[in-house]
């Protein structure tokens, strides 16, 4: 890990102690079929990064490598080292419990509990105690579903099931839910893809307010997105990392062919 | 033709009349290129439906009745040598008609006029045998020919295959009220009659249950209680007992099966938990009398307490073994059906697994697990074997575990295999107990299925 | 979050820190050690049950393996033709009526010829099985040739003998202890001595019916009694329940009379399975006139116990399938039907083969209702057919279990451990089937 | 309806080791069916057997006990009207515990005053104050009173409490007077066993009481013969006024709690059935039912040799019974 | 009916036969809950129409009753008329099965079946029998999921079961399973929300192809998606449909202020 570490500052010109996030040597298989291959990376710190690429070419499961939830898909197998804030998150060490709580996840496809939309919301703040009492939690979950744009919908039925939700507003309620946590990294697996603009405007203007926070990662097919609300941009193909940097400079002066002709295809 | 050989030429017709059904739809098609909704094997299907369904139907009630009919031609006009015969004799010369008839002994001489009886009888029996044949058959060659005709392609086959699976489907669905009316019918009418020599409120609220009722007119006996409660406390009981070991254990190995342990460790576990269910309920009731109820004897002896051997504990603890795989196996599959993507939800949020699994994963699942649980008292309410060897028949009102009670089951096993009378108190009792039982077992059910509707929980 | 977090951090902050703090740290360490204790009881449960399971047929097999081999005693026969067939005629039902209790009886004469007295003599020809003679006679039908020679057979042993041989009576017990004199055990010593005594393997108990002579007692007769019964349940219940299940979840409205029926069937699984006896009585027998004892009737019987609890199983599993599944099949057009028969069902197969394995055990362990409509009884001919009379296994083994000679604990045993050989098997292929249906999605 | 040839008997589960026996030997010798014997219970078996005549009617009923009057008119009313009885021996009762433990002798009055309901204690009836032996008779050893012996449900228990109990409370003289003044009153004295956990309800499986008795060697338990004679090495029967249950003493009517078994023949299917004659025959001769009769080695006591003759005739020839 | 149809032209302005789906009065409950509010629209056929509006406006819900799928949801109430060709869909002589397979419909969250990836998509061919034998199945399954856009990235994993892909592959998957039935109107929920911008121009050249042959209605929440692709644009609001018309005149001269507000709302 020292190793790894201190070849850091040399490769990516960013001090140590401003990177959240860094993955060396990831390579991820399903089973045989391999997924990604040797991914190195380095994701700053309170600072909104963009993962692009075509469908298929790593992105989720590369995400799901930082909060480890590749661990839960049988026969997935993961190899190579990731640190948060220097610590290697694959290490027996490290706790995936408060690994996942640290990194908070929105998933791409809406999975909303079976539950009240409250109960949704207040789930992870309750298996976390950070909510001593009812009072507690109707402020986080109220203030969490704010964030998420979702509260003025649902304020009058709190307690029906978050499954009867429009996708749109499934959507918001997983954002709403993992935001009640209060993680240091959100890890954002196309958050607005269902979402019209009204609520995507309202989901980027609530990235840009957590940056100041936390450190996210968002996947987006939307470059118009990925340039609004990202610094750091990593555009991925084939399971490789092509090229990461900073948005501004990928999206006028990318150094890759491939990562040319993505950006250069048709507008999203 | 036998009935078996004419099951199988119906079947072969059937499947004929689909292939042929299939090939007439397929060529219709390619001819027309029509497109409606039904495929060619739904043609195929249609046409079997029409030849199998009406023949069957009628075969099996030729079959119900010819028998009676023939009985009742032979005996319409008996020859004089027995034109005097009793009437409950008639039943013993058709035995010996048949017997004769179908070739086998008659322990007696067979004479002339029982000869003659036996021949009609077997003439008969081949005119309605070959009347059967060719009636079936005609009705399968005529309902193939009816639907062949109508088969083209406007024809909604599929319509009408499902219209009759449907139909399948609901029959099906009222063999449980037919059941039900037939459980509660041969129980109705003695315990009516009991009710006719003991009161009903005696029954429902009397405290002391003693059948010890006299058996012959000449044997006074003390004239017995039937007071049932102290049987429905007890098989509350032994039942709470079971629960108590059958839920925790079973539930919370369902649990482990599927969250925790590797597919290999989960697919041979639970086939093992299921041997559970099948071992004989007589070698439970053995285990539980001789090694559990000793065992807990023993040990109250060895701390004091006054365990009896018949105790409901060893009993209810053993039936609780054996229900354990309806609540591992049942909960098991349900729990294994809640979508991957819940508990993905919940563990991104930074949950443990038995955080996920209590919180999500468990409500998620909960009808089916109610409706193992459920499953699982049916079958400790149920339950005989067990507690007869086990528990015995005392009837000791009491909540103590230690001390022996009885159970329903128990009480109606023992009336009904005991020496019994026809209309004694005694006997009748049994009926009363088994509608009883069954009235408060509705009653719990009809709870549970409103506890379920209220605590649903509908994922996806 | 402690309050002071919160207010510091004002409503900036669902934002905490408060996920890496001591406070966190320390609820961690105790959600971690609720999370192993979870675990561990988990593992406890699967003990817990496996173990039970483990002393339970540990306890059988021990009381049962020794009823599979089985004590022979060899005899030297003389076939007598003056006692088998005097004339000569060689027609065998002059040979199949002779005496042969009488050649054994000079064989073991001849072998101790030292017994004279009456009492003894009895005693002595009580070595061997009733049945000695029965093979001889077979033996000599078959080989009509063999009259006149002299020949060595093994004979099984009385069953007490057999107990003897096993080790199950103790020699050394007082004479009047035990079910054998002092005279038999020396002539079983002497037998002993010369060889003439062995175990084999006891194939008739796999092969021959009931006996009320514990040594010549088999079970196939309960395990073809069974397996006509539990085809019968299947064919019935399997069906009849997987429709009730599929109409009742998929398509039956939801309304009074669908709730009547959904808690009638849950009402049903709580009868006892006596009363299902009381009820074939009714129906099968005193209505629809079926045969007393017929392998068809427990089956029926049988059937109508089982069905409550498939379709129960059959139920949570269907509703267990997630409605996207569903919506997709609509969707493309297919019918409630197709959708039900394509995905749903198929989906829902494992829950259903277990409720079948569960039903499908029960109807195989159980005696109860088979009491009410004749099937505990004594028969010894093999069923041939749904309409023979015929018992079934639990009732053999609840028949063995009453019965005085004590050569019928072992049997009984015996009898449990091929029961469960019969349900392992059967429940081998529903796992197997079942397995091939899990997915998880 | 089918054709049957093979006969059906039905009744006493305490009958069904003699009868099985017999349908056994029957079967392999007579070149008929072998018989198809069920165990009903006596009640049950009746039951059937008066159901009718015809082939779904059972030939034969096995009884434990006699049959009842009420009984005969039900057959009768059914068209059950010749019946013969054949009486093929005794059960002796006893009274046993393991061998771990010193053989008692005890007396019908020990036995009544141990297992009722209600003694009489200073001339009044009270609710059973014993709890030990010792209580009961000092010569007995001073262990606590347990009875594994059959629920009322059976017909076991009804001639136990016939034999031993009636006769138990005949010795006591208060009772004995009662017994003159009002036999009705007596007899639910004399009848009712205590219900207060001394005496404990097991079920009919006699052989779950032998194993009972030997893991609790301070159990007594009530069952039938043939038990105690195969597990004479694990249990013991207690003498009932000095006489040990032997078979010789139970033959000789000596020991008092034993008790008549029968079977009873459907008259109407003799000759319709095949093999219904012989197998009445096969069943009273000596070779079975004798005193050196297979039926014996299975446990039967057997009836004396006179009555056994008597016996054979009326059966033979189907004597009709009288009541 | 008949009244209905005859208001028709005079209000659209379009021929009848012109016209593929026309609603009347469509109001949609929920249980209690009304989610749309007396909706008249005129879908145009072999043309594209775009749906758009704010999240949980009732977008998918109207989709749903067009192949009534909303029968499907329990306690869910349709009233108004619809007619499909003229022919009135909730009318009892209409066979929902048929209809539905001539109204093909993708899902706003991506269902495969659990099963292979070829028999996801031969699955509607062979119960609608419009395949023969295996090799016509192979070839339907062949070109639909080539004209998805998905054939390169599984033909060598067709038989591995279609929930183990990306959540774009999933949504490309349903889209071939929907296009093997070839229906005569597509119903497409949010089509491109998981998709890169490749893909997404995948399946717009696509919808651009199948509009010669096909009436399509397309829920999107990318704005210039619906510029690119549809020629009629319906916007709805809270329940309601505030208006419709060709998309041109929607974006540039919208005629209700609320459409005003959303179009010039931030861009997604
Ligand atoms: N099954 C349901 N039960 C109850 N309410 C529902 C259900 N489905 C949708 N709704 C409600 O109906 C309204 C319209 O939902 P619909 O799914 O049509 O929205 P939408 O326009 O598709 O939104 P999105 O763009 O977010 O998918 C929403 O308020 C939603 O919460
Ligand atoms: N559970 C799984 N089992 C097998 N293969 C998988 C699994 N999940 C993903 N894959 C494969 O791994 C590759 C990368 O998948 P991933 O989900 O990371 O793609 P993605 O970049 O997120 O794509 P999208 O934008 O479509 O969501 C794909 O080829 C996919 O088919
Ligand atoms: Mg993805
Ligand atoms: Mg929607
Ligand atoms: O079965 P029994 O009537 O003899 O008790």
């Amino acid at each position: 890990m020292s190793q790894a570490l201190a070849d850091r500052t040399a490769r990516t010109g960013v001090p140590d102690d401003d990177i959240a996030v860094s993955g060396r040597d990831i390579s991820v298989f399903y089973g045989e079929k391999q997924a990604l291959f040797d991914v190195d990376i380095d994701i700053p710190r309170q600072q909104v990064t963009s993962l692009i690429g075509p469908s298929g070419c790593g992105k989720s499961t590369f995400l799901r490598c930082i909060n480890r939830m590749n661990d839960t898909i049988p026969g997935c197998r993961v190899t190579g080292e990731l640190f948060l804030d220097g610590e290697d998150i694959n290490s027996p060490r490290i706790d995936v419990v408060q690994l996942r709580a640290r990194v908070g996840m929105v998933f791409q496809k809406p999975n909303p509990f079976p539950k009240s939309i409250y109960d949704n919301v207040a789930y992870g703040p309750r298996i976390h105690g950070l909510v001593k009492n009812r009072g507690e939690a109707d402020e986080i979950v109220e203030r969490s579903l704010e964030k998420a744009g979702l509260l003025k919908e649902v304020k009058d039925r709190l307690q029906e099931p978050g499954t009867g939700l429009s996708g749109g507003q499934q959507q918001r309620l997983c954002i709403a839910r993992a935001l009640a946590v209060g993680p240091e990294v959100l890890l954002m697996d196309e958050p607005c893809s269902a979402l019209d603009p009204i609520a995507t405007a309202r989901i980027e203007e609530l990235i840009e307010e957590l940056k100041a926070n936390y450190t996210i990662i968002i996947v987006t097919h939307s470059m118009q997105q990925a340039a609004r609300v990202s610094q750091k941009t990593a555009f991925f193909h084939l399971g490789q990392l092509v090229e990461a940097g900073l948005t501004e400079r990928i999206f006028t002066s990318p150094e890759d062919e491939r990562t040319q002709g993505y950006i250069t295809g048709r507008f999203g | 033709m036998p009935v078996s050989t004419l099951a199988i030429v119906l079947v072969l017709m059937a499947l004929s009349a689909f292939y042929m059904g299939r090939r007439r739809a397929t060529a219709a098609q390619a001819n027309g290129g029509y497109r409606t909704s039904s495929r060619p094997h739904h043609h195929g299907l249609y046409l079997a439906i029409w030849v199998a369904i009406p023949a069957a139907l009628v075969a099996a009630f030729w079959l119900l009745i010819q028998g009676y009919v023939i009985d009742s031609i032979v005996l319409a006009d008996l020859p004089p040598a027995y034109a005097d015969i009793s009437p409950d004799r008639l039943n013993l010369l058709l035995q010996e008609i048949h017997s004769v008839a179908g070739g086998g002994i008659v322990g007696r001489e067979v004479d002339d006029g029982l000869r003659l009886l036996a021949e009609r009888y077997h003439d008969l029996s081949m005119i309605g045998d070959a009347a059967r044949l060719v009636l079936v058959l005609g009705l399968a060659i005529g309902a193939f020919v009816f639907a062949l005709r109508r088969i083209s392609p406007r024809l909604q086959a599929r319509e009408r295959v499902e219209k009759v699976i449907m139909i399948f489907l609901i029959v099906a669905s009222t063999i449980s009220i037919l059941t039900t009316v037939g459980i509660v019918l041969s129980l109705l009418f003695e315990t009516m009659r009991f009710f006719d020599k003991v009161p009903i409120t005696e029954f429902l609220f009397g405290l002391n249950w003693s059948p010890q009722t006299a058996l012959r007119s000449d044997q006074v006996g003390s004239s017995g209680a039937f007071g049932a409660v102290p049987l429905f406390a007890g098989t509350l009981l032994i039942t709470l007992i079971a629960m108590l070991v059958a839920v925790p254990i079973g539930l919370m190995s369902a649990v482990y099966m599927t969250e925790f342990a590797s597919p290999r460790f989960r697919a041979t576990v639970k086939p093992l938990l299921e041997i559970l269910a099948g071992v004989p309920t007589v070698v439970y009731g053995f285990f539980a009398a001789l090694t559990v109820g000793v065992f807990f004897r023993d040990l109250g002896d060895a701390i004091g307490l006054d365990i009896v051997s018949e105790s409901a504990l060893a009993a209810g603890v053993v039936m609780g073994v054996m229900i354990i795989p309806f609540v591992s196996s049942l909960s098991d599959d349900v729990i294994n059906a809640v979508p991957q993507s819940l508990r993905d939800g919940s563990y991104g949020l930074g949950a443990t697994r038995a955080e996920t699994i209590r919180l999500v994963i468990l409500p998620a699942a909960l009808p089916g697990i109610v409706g193992a649980v459920m499953l699982a008292i049916s079958r400790a309410i149920g339950e005989t074997m067990i507690v007869v060897m086990a528990a015995g028949f005392a009837a000791n009102l009491t909540a103590n575990p230690l001390e022996a009670v009885t159970t329903v089951t128990v009480q109606i096993v023992g009336l009904l295999v005991g020496d019994q009378e026809f209309d004694s108190a005694k006997t009748l009792a049994a009926f009363a107990l088994a509608l009883v039982l069954f009235l408060v077992t509705l009653g719990l059910n009809v709870m549970a299925l409103m506890f379920v509707r209220k605590y649903r929980e509908k994922y996806d | 979050m402690t309050d002071q977090a919160i207010n510091e951090s004002g409503s900036e902050s669902v934002r905490s820190s408060t996920v890496s703090d001591d406070a966190f740290r320390g609820r961690l360490k105790r959600r971690h050690a609720a999370d192993r204790r979870f675990r561990l009881i988990g593992l406890g449960a699967i003990l817990v049950a496996l173990t039970m399971l483990g002393i339970i047929l540990v306890s059988i097999v021990g009381k049962g393996y020794t009823a599979f081999v089985a004590t022979e005693i060899m005899l030297t026969v003389d076939l007598d033709r003056s006692v088998i067939d005097p004339k000569g005629t060689g027609d065998p039902a002059v040979i199949g009526a002779a005496s042969y209790g009488k050649l054994i009886r000079d064989a073991m004469m001849a072998a101790f010829p030292e017994v004279k007295e009456r009492r003894k003599l009895r005693s002595l020809f009580g070595l061997v099985s009733g049945e000695a003679s029965h093979e001889i006679r077979q033996y000599v039908l078959d080989n009509p040739d063999a009259i006149g020679t002299r020949q060595a057979f093994w004979f099984p042993a009385d069953d007490n003998i057999d107990m003897l041989v096993k080790g199950h009576i103790d020699r050394k017990s007082a004479e009047g202890d035990r079910k054998v004199s002092n005279d038999e055990i020396a002539w079983v010593e002497q037998l002993e001595a010369s060889g003439a005594v062995r175990t084999v393997f006891n194939s008739r108990f796999f092969s021959s019916g009931d006996s009320r002579e514990p040594e010549i007692a088999g079970v196939w007769g309960a395990v073809v009694g069974s397996f006509f019964m539990l085809v019968v349940t299947l064919l019935l219940s399997f069906p009849i329940a997987v429709m009730t299940a599929v109409y009742l979840e998929e398509f039956a409205p939801k309304n009074r009379w669908t709730d009547l029926i959904e808690v009638n069937i849950n009402n049903l699984a709580a009868v006892p399975s006596i009363v299902f006896g009381l009820l074939g009585l009714a129906v099968f027998l005193n209505v629809m006139h079926l045969p007393r004892s017929a392998p068809i009737v427990g089956g029926l019987t049988l059937a109508l116990m089982t069905l409550p609890t498939i379709v129960i199983a059959a139920r949570a599993a269907l509703g267990a399938v997630p409605p996207s599944i569903r919506q997709a099949a609509l969707g493309m057009g297919a019918s409630p039907m197709q959708t039900v028969l394509h995905h749903v069902l198929p989906l829902a197969m494992p829950g259903i083969l277990t409720g079948t394995i569960l039903g499908m055990a029960r109807a195989l362990g159980e005696t109860a209702p088979l009491l009410m409509i004749g099937m505990v009884a004594f028969i010894v001919d093999i069923p041939s057919g749904v309409m023979d009379p015929a018992t079934a296994l639990p009732v053999q083994i609840y028949l063995w279990a009453d019965s005085p000679e004590r050569a019928f604990v072992e049997k009984t045993s015996g009898a449990i451990m091929v029961l469960l050989g019969f349900l392992i098997f059967m429940n081998a292929i529903a796992v197997l089937l079942r397995k091939r249906f899990e997915r998880r999605w | 309806a089918e054709a049957r040839d093979q006969i059906r008997v039905v009744g006493s589960s305490t009958v069904f080791p003699f009868s099985t026996a017999v349908a056994e030997t029957f079967g392999k010798t007579s070149g008929f069916k072998t018989p198809v014997v069920e165990s009903t219970g006596s009640g049950g078996g009746l039951k059937l057997f008066c159901a009718g005549v015809g082939p779904e009617h059972p030939d034969i009923t096995n009884a434990s006990r006699r049959i009842k009057e009420s009984e005969v008119e039900l057959c009768a009313k059914n068209g059950v009207k010749e019946i013969t009885e054949v009486k093929i021996g005794f059960d002796g009762i006893v009274f046993a515990n393991s061998k771990a433990t010193a053989e008692v002798d005890l007396s019908l009055k020990d036995i009544f005053l141990a297992l009722a309901k209600e003694v009489p204690v200073d001339g009044k009836l009270v609710a059973n104050p014993y709890k030990t032996w010792k209580d009961v008779n000092p010569a007995l050893p001073a262990t606590k009173i347990e009875v594994l012996g059959p629920p009322p449900t059976s017909g076991t228990r009804d001639a136990f409490v016939e034999l031993a109990m009636e006769g138990g409370a005949k010795q006591i003289e208060m009772l004995a007077d009662l017994r003159e003044s009002d036999k009705k009153a007596f007899r639910a004295v004399a009848h009712s066993i205590r219900e207060d956990g001394h005496y404990i309800e097991a079920g009919e499986n006699d052989n779950l009481i032998v194993q009972k008795l030997e893991a609790n060697p301070d159990a007594f338990g009530v069952f039938g013969y043939s038990f105690l004679d195969q597990n004479s090495d694990k249990i013991q029967g207690s003498a009932i006024g000095g006489v040990t249950p032997t078979f010789e003493n139970i033959a000789g009517g000596d020991y008092k709690i034993s008790r008549s078994m029968f079977f009873y023949v459907k008259k109407a299917h003799v000759g319709t059935i095949p093999g219904i004659k012989e197998f009445v025959g096969e069943f009273t001769s000596e070779d079975a039912f004798g005193e050196f009769g297979y039926l014996t080695d299975k446990g039967l006591i057997p009836l004396p040799e006179e009555e056994r003759a008597k016996v054979r005739d009326e059966a033979v020839s189907m004597q009709s019974l009288t009541m």
